[in-house]
């Protein structure tokens, strides 16, 4: 599964994409708690939730929404642009 | 409902030209009675002192997506003529130009409505993500409650 | 609160540049973030049918002290950087750009809401008159209920 | 006294200005009443006086301010600018 950082969450993980394993994650919330497990940098990252967005192949999606097959999760603070 | 040609969104680095756009805009629809622009500038003076650039880091691909789908929906609620979009990304110094949006219509009510609804949703909506770099370093900048606020308005209520 | 220098406010025959105008608003005042332009055009398709030419008639002397006061009652109301208003008299072609509004502030909300107030007074309070030119002949263009209504919006309620 | 017409009310009565003597006239209304009576042409000018709107020495006055010592009265229609 393809994994996208954008913006700070880009920098705390140190990456801007990511082949990863989701192990069986089934939601985007449990892919995030999976990655901390792993690594450092992703408990960094995902030290607040509350600031983290999620698209599943492009979608605006929540923590909840299922990614079981999905081929691209991203996760980004909230946007601001304009 | 659809402009005479042309890109209705673009993404770029390069600045653009508000009047050139709009004369794009308008040319050979004699029907358009208003027409209003929003341009978003790069402020000096930020939340955490003044700031020296700005970098605007965004998502190609589903930006234009994103933008579109905004467009799409500011076209089903309003009786436009043209609608345009241009938003920059990369490095911008104080002063520069970040955002364009454009909202034609043959009464001032539709074309200034649709233009703040396309902002509001831009702001919100939109994957764009601003850095500031100031004498103390980089700093993303926070998303701002009053901007979800304005988004909000175009909900329908209850 | 002051523009960098220049007339607020001008009546006149000629055409206006908007990108040029925008840009002498903007220049120099790094603390902008926000500037709306509205742009009324003369519609050739009027409520008796397609027009020729339009005559915009005004009282010179009172327009511009008029239009003054409605920019003064602008900045009072919202914290705005700078503002403009152009309004063209004579004789205008279908397509052809009849007012230009400016407004320029730190944040869109007031740039959005002093650029409507603006045309929403003008509209209703400063003295021009449209004469429609068409096959049948020369006609006053009638006052709109729905600019009075929109120039309400702006009274204090109760 | 200069009285200045505008727009329809400037071709009907057709004149833009004037200088006319108010007979006493205390009120913009009482001004007109006494110029349909003079001459035709202002009594087709001010025949519907709903549409009538005044200002006495470039203030927006109504059809009642009084005119007693006014410089200027203005004569003229809704405005249909911008």
């Amino acid at each position: 599964m393809q994994v996208l950082y954008f913006a700070w969450l880009r920098e705390r993980v140190g990456a801007a994409a990511e082949q990863i394993d989701p192990e069986g994650a089934t939601t985007a919330r449990d892919l995030i708690a999976r990655l901390c497990a792993r690594e450092a940098r992703y408990a960094l990252a995902f030290a607040d939730m509350a600031a983290v967005r999620v698209a599943v192949d492009q979608e605006m999606a929540d923590l909840d929404t299922p990614i079981i097959g999905a081929r691209e999760v991203a996760f980004f603070p909230p946007v601001t642009g304009g | 409902m659809a402009d005479a040609g042309g890109a209705k969104v673009s993404v770029q680095r390069e600045d653009f030209d508000i009047g050139a756009e709009i004369d794009r805009l308008t040319r050979g629809n004699r029907d358009i009675g208003a027409v209003v622009s929003f341009t978003g500038l790069v402020r000096e003076r930020a939340a955490a002192g003044a700031i020296a650039a700005m970098e605007l880091e965004h998502w190609p691909g589903m930006t234009e997506k994103a933008l579109a789908a905004i467009v799409a929906e500011a076209e089903a609620r309003w009786p436009l003529d043209a609608v345009r979009v241009i938003h920059r990304v990369g490095p911008l110094a104080p002063g520069a130009r970040i955002v364009l949006v454009l909202a034609a219509s043959r009464h001032r009510a539709a074309a200034f409505e649709a233009a703040e609804f396309l902002m509001d949703y831009l702001k919100t909506r939109a994957p764009f993500w601003k850095k500031e770099h100031g004498p103390e370093g980089g700093r993303w900048v926070d998303a701002r409650d009053a901007d979800d606020t304005a988004a909000a308005r175009w909900q329908p209520k209850g």
